[in-house]
């Protein structure tokens, strides 16, 4: 138990050192996402009263394709010379570099939404008419659903042809009460109209099971070469 | 096994004749839709066979991550695709029945319609994971994947229940009992798709059990070239063609 | 974990790994067809073949990274994968990060062997003849450089056994030399040494077994790099680096 | 009784998904079997 959380610790260190220097993940990340923003402003109607309904869904869309980009980053960076082949030699827990590699991607996508909901807000000129607070916990928890399962679904991607193609292919299918739980959730506190109750709870079931079955298959994913 | 095949064609045949005739002659119109509502026998037991062959492809896939053996992985992959099948004819008739009962192609609060589709989707991501992959051990990558389609079933029908509450919903649920005569066909129609089912399996299964030869025999032809054939073979069977 | 001390090996010789009956099939293409051998510990055995014969299967199946499809390998009668401690693994690709220095590099991999402290890495990086100081990425070392940083990465956690594929391809003569000797000091400190080559004649005298495979197979196992090859096909002519 | 064309449709529309998925088993077969017999002849 010791040693997993080292090594998840030191795979995370290296991971953020990593992407540091080179700034591969984040800076396509953000400006992926920044011209999904000006897109959607051209195609709907920012100013529009009902904006606030369609606000939800189009900041999840962002950030869904958002993280995709970051997913496909963060195996690629293993697969250059091959150094996936010196951890499995490794006795490390394969557990370790899941959940370094979760936690890593969940660091890399929450500082992205960090950056860019101020952009929406003002593009959108949104302001909350429900329990503000509560998109807090739905942004943690939402993004976590993505990023966990897309951990894995890029690790399973690894052993396939097209290989960033396959990623969104495996991910969105099973991503879809989560993308629900979140659109429905942020819309329902920008509009106020219903409470949001409902979708913490779903989005926390769905993050539990799917962190349970990540980590009781990925050492079987990550060997199966 | 193989002589039983041909009469149990048969028998599968005349029994959906026989299902097609109850359902389109003898049981009675119902009183709200009028004839169109005669779709649900085909409609539903579709759906049921779907779902049946979908358990069966997550439970095969469990045992496969357990047990490794070869032939519950090709179990696994049959009722996905057979399965595929059968949500596809439920996705295409559903619809069919919507248009003139509801008005309208597609209900997006639909609960059944829409979660089966969501369903279609992942069992469509589990085939091209299985067609698109290199590994050595595409088997063990499905296996997770099924099990994780599965997992995913409940939650899509929770979300898409709650979801469903926001919006206007079109869909007058199927409260009231049914008539026992229409039950009675209805489980007879599961009964005829289940036979055919069974029977499309089994031919795919086969094809499965051909192809993984055949994918053998190449294996053993590949590295035959500098006459090593005759000294090693591989221990998996190889049928004479 | 054995109960024989390291420098007792190169006299009291027995099987350090255990083939038997592995056949490893990829789709419609076989890459070992049932090997079935034993190699001593404390020896120095070279893989030779054809490209394609199976060597670099072979060497991924004892180091626990391909799981044979049947048949089973044991490593001082464990599992592979339970004896990772005991084996070094370096193939062709680094298994370094490019943007990172070599003592950051050797920190990481000797975190996951659960070794702490810079002894350990400095220790590797001066056995293999580097500067463990060097301050630049490794993406920016010569071929040469990034072979032997390698090389210590596989020599961190001192494992008993090593294997190397194409250690000596890609780089000069005079590294290619130097690899040679690393190689037979170690092999002389009592460690089994594998290492899977095109250029046997650079093994000529250091090597104590030399190991031909062909189609999938072992088909011959000598002491003389020359006669390694004289059972294969006439049909397959080929030899030397591509 | 103008629903009555969507109850035909849908019943021919089964019909022809079936008849499609096993028209592609049927070409996966022959397929195979002439990979067979050429493999058998080498």
């Amino acid at each position: 138990m010791n040693s997993l959380w080292a090594v998840t610790l030191a795979t995370l260190k290296k991971d953020i050192r990593l992407e540091w220097r080179s700034k591969d993940a984040l800076n396509s990340m953000l400006f992926f996402s920044l011209l999904v923003v000006v897109i959607f402003a051209f195609a709907f109607d920012p100013l529009a009263e009902e904006s606030r309904h369609i606000a939800g869904g189009l900041i999840w869309v962002a950030f869904l394709f958002a993280a995709v980009v970051a997913l496909n980053q963060t195996w690629a960076r293993e697969l250059r010379n091959q150094v996936l082949d010196a951890y499995r030699v490794s006795p490390a827990p394969a557990n370790a570099l899941f959940l370094a590699k979760a936690v890593g991607n969940f660091i890399f996508v929450s500082v992205l939404e960090a950056l860019m909901t101020p952009l929406f807000v003002v593009f959108y000129n949104l302001h909350v008419l429900g329990p503000a607070w509560q998109l807090i916990p739905i942004a943690l928890l939402g993004t976590w659903a993505l990023v966990v399962n897309g951990t894995f679904f890029a690790a399973m991607s690894l052993r396939t042809r097209s290989r960033e193609i396959m990623l969104p292919l495996l991910l969105f299918p099973i991503s879809i009460p989560a993308v629900l739980g979140m659109v429905a959730g942020t819309t329902a506190v920008l509009t106020g109209d219903n409470p949001a109750h409902f979708y913490i709870v779903l989005l926390l079931t769905y993050d539990v099971v799917f962190t349970t079955a990540c980590l009781l298959l990925f050492e079987t994913i990550l060997h199966a070469e | 096994m193989k002589r039983f095949f041909p009469i149990l064609s048969i028998l599968t045949a005349i029994l959906l004749a026989y299902a097609l005739y109850q359902a389109l002659v003898v049981v009675p119109t119902d009183a709200l839709q009028g004839d169109v509502y005669r779709i649900i026998y085909y409609h539903v037991p579709s759906a049921w066979t779907a779902f049946l062959l979908f358990l069966i492809n997550f439970v095969a896939s469990i045992i496969y991550l357990i047990r490794r053996s070869p032939k519950v992985d090709i179990v696994a992959l049959v009722c996905a695709e057979v399965g595929v099948v059968f949500c596809t004819v439920v996705l295409v008739t559903g619809p069919i029945w919507a248009r003139p009962v509801w008005g309208i192609w597609w209900a997006p609060g639909d609960i059944r319609l829409t979660s089966t589709l969501v369903l279609w989707l992942i069992y469509v991501s589990y085939l091209v994971l299985r067609r698109f992959s290199t590994s050595a051990q595409t088997q063990v990558l499905a296996a997770a994947l099924a099990v994780f389609g599965a997992l995913d079933v409940p939650l899509v029908y929770f979300s898409i229940w709650f979801f469903r509450t926001q919006h206007p919903q079109p869909v007058i649920g199927g409260g009231g009992s049914m008539d026992p005569r229409m039950l009675r066909v209805l489980l007879i129609n599961w009964l005829a798709f289940l036979c055919f089912a069974f029977l499309v399996c089994w031919s795919r299964y086969r094809l499965e059990v051909l192809h993984r030869e055949v994918d053998q025999a190449h294996a053993l032809e590949s590295l035959a070239g500098a006459g090593m054939a005759e000294k090693a073979s591989l221990p998996l069977s190889r049928s004479a063609p | 974990m054995s109960d024989v001390p390291n420098n007792a090996w190169p006299n009291n010789v027995r099987p350090a790994i255990n083939v038997h009956n592995v056949i490893k099939q990829f789709g419609r293409f076989a890459a070992l067809r049932g090997v079935t051998a034993e190699f001593d510990a404390g020896r120095f055995h070279a893989i030779l073949g054809d490209n394609g014969a199976g060597k670099t299967t072979l060497l991924r199946a004892i180091a626990g990274l391909a799981q044979p499809t049947q048949g089973r390998i044991s490593i001082f009668g464990k599992a592979p994968r339970d004896a990772c401690r005991d084996l070094g693994y370096m193939p062709h690709p680094s298994l370094l990060y490019d943007e990172m220095s070599g003592m950051e590099n050797l920190r990481y991999f000797a975190g996951l062997y659960g070794i702490g402290g810079d002894d350990a890495c400095q220790a590797a990086i001066r056995a293999v003849g580097l500067d463990p100081e060097l301050p630049r990425p490794v993406g920016q070392y010569s071929q040469g450089m990034r072979q032997r940083m390698s090389l210590a990465r596989a020599l961190l956690h001192d494992p008993k056994i090593l294997l190397l594929d194409e250690p000596f391809s890609n780089v000069d003569v005079h590294s290619a030399a130097e690899m040679v000797a690393l190689l037979k000091s170690m092999r002389g400190a009592g460690k089994t040494i594998f290492v899977v080559t095109h250029q046997a004649s650079l093994l000529e005298g250091v090597a104590d077994e030399f190991i031909w495979m062909q189609a999938g197979q072992i088909v011959n196992r000598t002491t003389n790099a020359r006669t390694a090859a004289s059972v294969r096909a006439p049909d397959s002519s080929r030899e030397g680096a591509p | 009784m103008n629903a009555i064309k969507f109850l035909f449709a849908a019943y021919i529309a089964t019909w022809v998904i079936h008849a499609f998925y096993l028209g592609t088993l049927v070409r996966r077969f022959s397929r195979l079997r002439e990979q067979l017999r050429e493999l058998g002849k080498k």
